[in-house]
């Protein structure tokens, strides 16, 4: 059904150009690969301005809480080739820290606000990162599983 | 016609006669002119809400107010009686007294300009000799209580609706008066009832229209109503200037602004539409009932174009009155000058 | 040199213009916009925590409360999501998908008619204002038919639709739909082609091509932003693939090219409901579809063409009646991120109209 | 006539006092259109209608242009304290008080000449004529003065948006 861009060689080329910082994921999906937090901004500015990839829109920023980890997942969507790419990085469960991609993608800035709102995940180098949705003085992110609702 | 046949003469005749003296018989004359004054606004004002909101339906293809009275008409007395019932507020950082008087203000210039608006061969104040020129000095007032009200309200949006009255009133005040002068350049006079009767054989829409045009599109701009209607700016400013106000306070800036409405429209009844001069020898009609339907054609057209255009830019606003009417209302002063000219040299 | 001082305006949460409780703060030089800072959240409701405590059933009815105007569309993306996570994508019965598109699209057709209603309204043409409302009620009158309500509709269930059309859905829907060409028409006598609207929209506001794919512009903003993309043509879900249309693209990018681009989409509308009318089998509306639904572990990101851009969800599974995680994409939330750059110079009173020309919806921006 | 003219004298004179001792700006500005409209009702009674009606239309927009210039050069929220007296509080009242006495003492040395002729009541005819023939000059030097005016008006604004 979607267009599946060659991971294997994606994440090659990746590797080889800024040294070991992505690999498959394997999902359900089968159109994820992992990136290393360190290496993203490089690693979306290349997906995004190399023809061959051509990923111009980011189609989706979210986080979730897995048990074990932390993990952002960006969606990406190639208006040309009209194919996707789902790139994940794992974050520590304690203190998560992702670098910001405003740089690359404006898109970004209210998405990684949110998440930084509801989940409580730090972009770096994010230029306003305020809670966008809730309150300013509110305590907690509501979005983590260990999160109680209050009714 | 004779200016004793007035009526506020014919009261003052009958007062002198009861033993009053002068000064007396003036005041009471005046007062019950503006009594009648205020009565034929608030008349005209119960018509005219019921009107606009019928035109407005006919417009957006509803039915309008049709619960109260034979076709909605009793819904303005209705809504006068709640507007009367609601707490009139005042914020706590208001300029208070200047909150308090400025539609108060604004309601007594809508006033004191009927003072030279006759209302129909001899219904009449003080026929002055300045008379369209008194109505331009006090209607150039209004201004002031727009920018009261807007500055005293202490609120952003009212302030920026205030600010936007002068520039727009003050601009387009220009072209108004320079679009009226063609006509007092034809009839040699600035009494209204001299500009009336030299109407007689001919409209001076005909000579004048496009001082008739220019003349539409300032009032508009100076009644404040759309697609002029930039000092209430509904949609930014949320009510400009009177955002703040309730009540009764509410309810005499709207019964002033329908008062400017009927006032600018019986002036272009009268210097454009022979006033009381009845077309094509249908004399059957009264000349009272002849100014009323030409003050209602009038109306009917400030309703017609608010409620097609939406609201013009206020940069674009500005260009059109300076770089467009003001210009084109002075050539037409020129052209006016020149054919007076012609025409004197040909007649001797 | 005397100087005049910047005014700060606190546009919102109750103001006319925002369509909703939206807040902006600007700075103003005169009534022009030096700076504007936008603040979100007035109307936040927790709705993707919610889902986490909700079985997937639950949640259908919560995506009417997203975008609000187009309920329908909503909910469709949302049973979209579930049903490729379930994988009964291929299971759906032919009936179901073509009502979806005809109800999908009239929504669309609302949602659209609501559009150039507020933007009507917020260049003071009142009266246009109620053009577009009209033909909106007739539009929501045929959505009651189907679903008993004018805006939460509840009607999509995953494997099909909740119930089949009922009696005399058809002859309504064709006399709507010879109806509406006339309407559309009477939208430019009475705003578009109007000369002073056409000043207040024509080259505001303008987001070039590379900057409408930098903000994650999506749907009819990006459109009019001159990209050439359509979901429904590119990566054509639902039955999509078998009707003929074309999808409007303007280049200018500005106000203007908002509206038209949403107009014309209407038109385009009208065809593929033509065209569903014809093609639209008989048959059952619903898939057998187990009565608990359990998803099997994963995850998964679907899109559809919402009214306003494309509408996503990504849900992660973890095999529970309940989704792990699941990520509402909104269209409105991203979109109004550009709005603090766009505002930059406006005169006061386009940046209303050019926040107007954006399509929000804040129940879909705060969730 | 006697008692009108007082009880405007009276208006006019106070809301001139009260425009120089208000500490508010804009209650300042709002008396001195009090004043202006006073001064054209003294004119009015004086027959003068003509030059009242200039009086107010002309001053009535010059006051809101002034209005707008004092709520944008005064910067602050509260507009109590913006209209403050100079140091020279003193000074300036010895010179008003100067003035008044020297204009008191030419109202009272003159010979005021009675005209035995009627005021016509046609004003506006005459003054036009009066300035298209004997006041040619002065009227022609006012029209250049008002277009120099106009240009310069003109040409701040432009730098004003070349600076900014």
């Amino acid at each position: 059904m979607d267009k599946i861009v060659d991971r294997e060689a994606l994440v090659g080329e990746l590797n080889q150009k800024f040294g070991n910082c992505a690999e498959v994921f394997e999902d359900n999906t089968n159109q994820s690969i992992k990136v290393k937090p360190e290496k993203l901004v490089e690693v979306m500015q290349e997906l995004r301005d190399n023809p061959k990839y051509d990923f111009k829109v980011l189609m989706n920023l979210n986080s979730v809480d897995y048990p074990e980890n932390f993990t952002v997942v960006y969606h990406l969507n190639s208006l040309t080739h009209l194919h996707k790419l789902t790139v994940k990085v794992e974050l520590d469960k304690v203190n998560p820290q992702v670098p910001s991609i405003t740089s690359v993608w404006n898109a970004a800035n209210v998405q990684e606000r949110e998440a930084y709102d509801l989940m409580g995940i730090l972009f770096t180098g994010h230029p306003n990162l305020k809670r966008i949705l809730l309150v300013d003085d509110f305590v907690g992110h509501p979005l983590r599983k260990d999160w109680k609702m209050q009714a | 016609m004779q200016i004793s046949n007035t009526i506020a003469t014919g009261l003052k005749d009958w007062l002198m006669g009861m033993g009053f003296s002068a000064t007396t018989t003036e005041m009471i004359a005046t007062a019950v002119w503006t009594l009648a004054v205020i009565l034929f606004i608030l008349l005209n004002l119960i018509v005219l809400v019921w009107l606009e909101r019928k035109f407005s339906a006919f417009f957006q293809q509803r039915r309008g107010p049709n619960r109260l009275g034979p076709a909605g008409f009793l819904q303005f007395p209705v809504d006068i009686v709640k507007v009367l019932g609601k707490e009139d507020i005042i914020p706590a950082a208001a300029d208070k007294p200047v909150f308090r008087i400025a539609s108060i203000t604004l309601f007594i210039t809508a006033i004191l300009a009927w003072a030279v608006i006759p209302l129909g061969e001899g219904m009449i104040l003080e026929d002055l000799n300045i008379g369209i020129f008194y109505f331009i000095a006090i209607g150039s007032t209004a201004t002031i209580s727009l920018l009261m009200g807007g500055f005293a309200s202490n609120n952003k949006y009212s302030l920026l609706g205030g600010m936007r009255t002068v520039a727009q009133m003050i601009s387009y005040e220009i072209p108004m008066v320079f679009s009226l002068l063609g006509v007092i350049m034809m009839v040699g006079s600035l009494r209204l009832s001299d500009i009336v009767k030299a109407q007689e054989h001919m409209w001076f829409i005909i000579p004048q229209g496009i001082a008739f045009i220019i003349y539409f599109i300032a009032t508009v701009a100076e009644t404040n109503r759309g697609p002029f209607d930039l000092a209430e700016g509904e949609q930014e400013l949320v009510a400009g200037y009177f955002t703040e106000y309730s009540g009764i306070r509410y309810a005499i800036w709207m019964i002033a602004e329908y008062g400017n409405l009927v006032a600018v429209s019986t002036i272009a009844s009268i210097m454009f539409l022979g006033g009381w001069n009845a077309p094509f020898g249908l004399t059957f009609i009264p000349p009272f009932l002849w100014l009323l339907i030409k003050i209602y054609f009038m109306i009917f057209l400030f309703m017609w174009v608010k409620w097609t255009y939406p609201r013009i830019r206020i940069d674009h606003l500005m260009h059109f009155g300076w770089k467009f009417l003001i210009p084109v209302s002075l050539a037409n002063i020129l052209v006016t000058g020149v054919g007076i000219y012609i025409y004197r040299m040909i007649t001797g | 040199m005397l100087k005049t001082q910047e005014l700060t305006l606190n546009l919102g949460p109750h103001h006319p213009s925002t369509h909703g409780v939206f807040r902006c703060v600007l700075n103003l030089e005169g009534e022009y916009i030096t700076k504007a800072v936008n603040h979100l959240g007035y109307l936040h409701r927790g709705i993707e925590k919610l889902a986490e405590s909700r079985t997937y059933t639950q949640f259908i009815p919560y995506n009417g409360r997203l975008d609000y105007v187009a309920g329908m569309l909503n909910e469709w993306a949302y049973v979209m999501a579930v049903e490729k996570l379930m994988g009964i994508t291929e299971e759906i019965p032919e009936r179901a998908e073509y009502i979806r598109v005809i109800v999908g699209e009239l929504q669309r057709i609302a949602s659209h008619g609501i559009y150039f209603a507020s933007m009507a309204l917020d260049v003071a043409g009142a009266s246009a204002w109620f053009y577009g409302f009209r033909d909106r009620d007739e539009v929501l009158d045929l959505l009651e038919m189907v679903s008993g309500q004018r805006l939460m509709h509840n009607y999509m269930r995953f494997g099909g639709v909740a119930a089949d059309l009922p009696d005399g859905f058809m002859n309504k829907l064709d006399k709507l739909l010879n109806k509406l060409p006339a309407a559309i028409e009477e939208y430019e006598g009475i705003l578009l082609g109007n000369e002073i609207f056409r000043a207040r929209t024509v080259g505001v506001a303008p987001v070039s091509r590379e900057m409408a794919l930098d903000y994650g512009f999506t749907g009819p903003n990006l459109r009019a932003s001159g990209v050439d993309t359509d979901l429904r043509r590119d990566e054509p879900y639902s039955v999509y693939d078998r009707f003929k249309f074309n999808v409007p693209v303007r280049q200018n990018g500005d106000t203007f090219d908002r509206v038209i681009v949403r107009i014309e989409e209407m038109k385009e509308s009208i065809k593929i409901i033509r065209q569903a009318m014809e093609g639209i089998p008989e048959g059952p509306v619903m898939a057998k579809v187990p009565k608990v639904i359990k998803p099997p572990v994963g995850e998964v990101y679907s899109r559809l063409e919402n009214a306003k851009g494309h509408l996503g969800f990504h849900i992660v599974s973890d095999g529970s009646t309940k989704p792990y995680r699941l990520r509402i994409y909104s269209p409105c939330f991203v979109n109004i991120g550009i709005f603090p750059e766009m505002a930059k110079g406006l005169h006061l009173m386009d940046a209303v109209v050019a926040l107007a020309s954006l399509d929000i919806v804040l129940g879909e921006i705060d969730r | 006539m006697n008692i009108m003219f007082w009880i405007i004298a009276v208006i006019t004179l106070g809301s001139a006092l009260l425009m120089v001792l208000n500490k508010n700006i804009f209650h300042s500005a709002l008396f001195m259109v009090v004043t202006f409209l006073g001064v054209a009702a003294i004119y009015m009674m004086l027959q003068a209608d003509f030059l009242a009606a200039v009086q107010i239309l002309v001053y009535g927009g010059a006051i809101t242009i002034f209005i707008i210039f004092g709520i944008m050069l005064t910067v602050r929220g509260n507009m109590k304290q913006t209209n403050l007296f100079s140091k020279n509080a003193a000074l300036a009242g010895l010179v008003s008080l100067a003035l008044i006495v020297i204009n008191a003492i030419m109202v009272l040395m003159t010979d005021w000449p009675v005209s035995e002729n009627a005021p016509p009541v046609e004003t506006v005819g005459h003054i036009a004529e009066l300035m298209l023939t004997k006041f040619i000059v002065p009227f022609e030097v006012v029209a250049v003065l008002l277009l120099v005016a106009l240009l310069g008006a003109i040409i701040i604004a432009k730098e004003v948006k070349k600076t900014s």
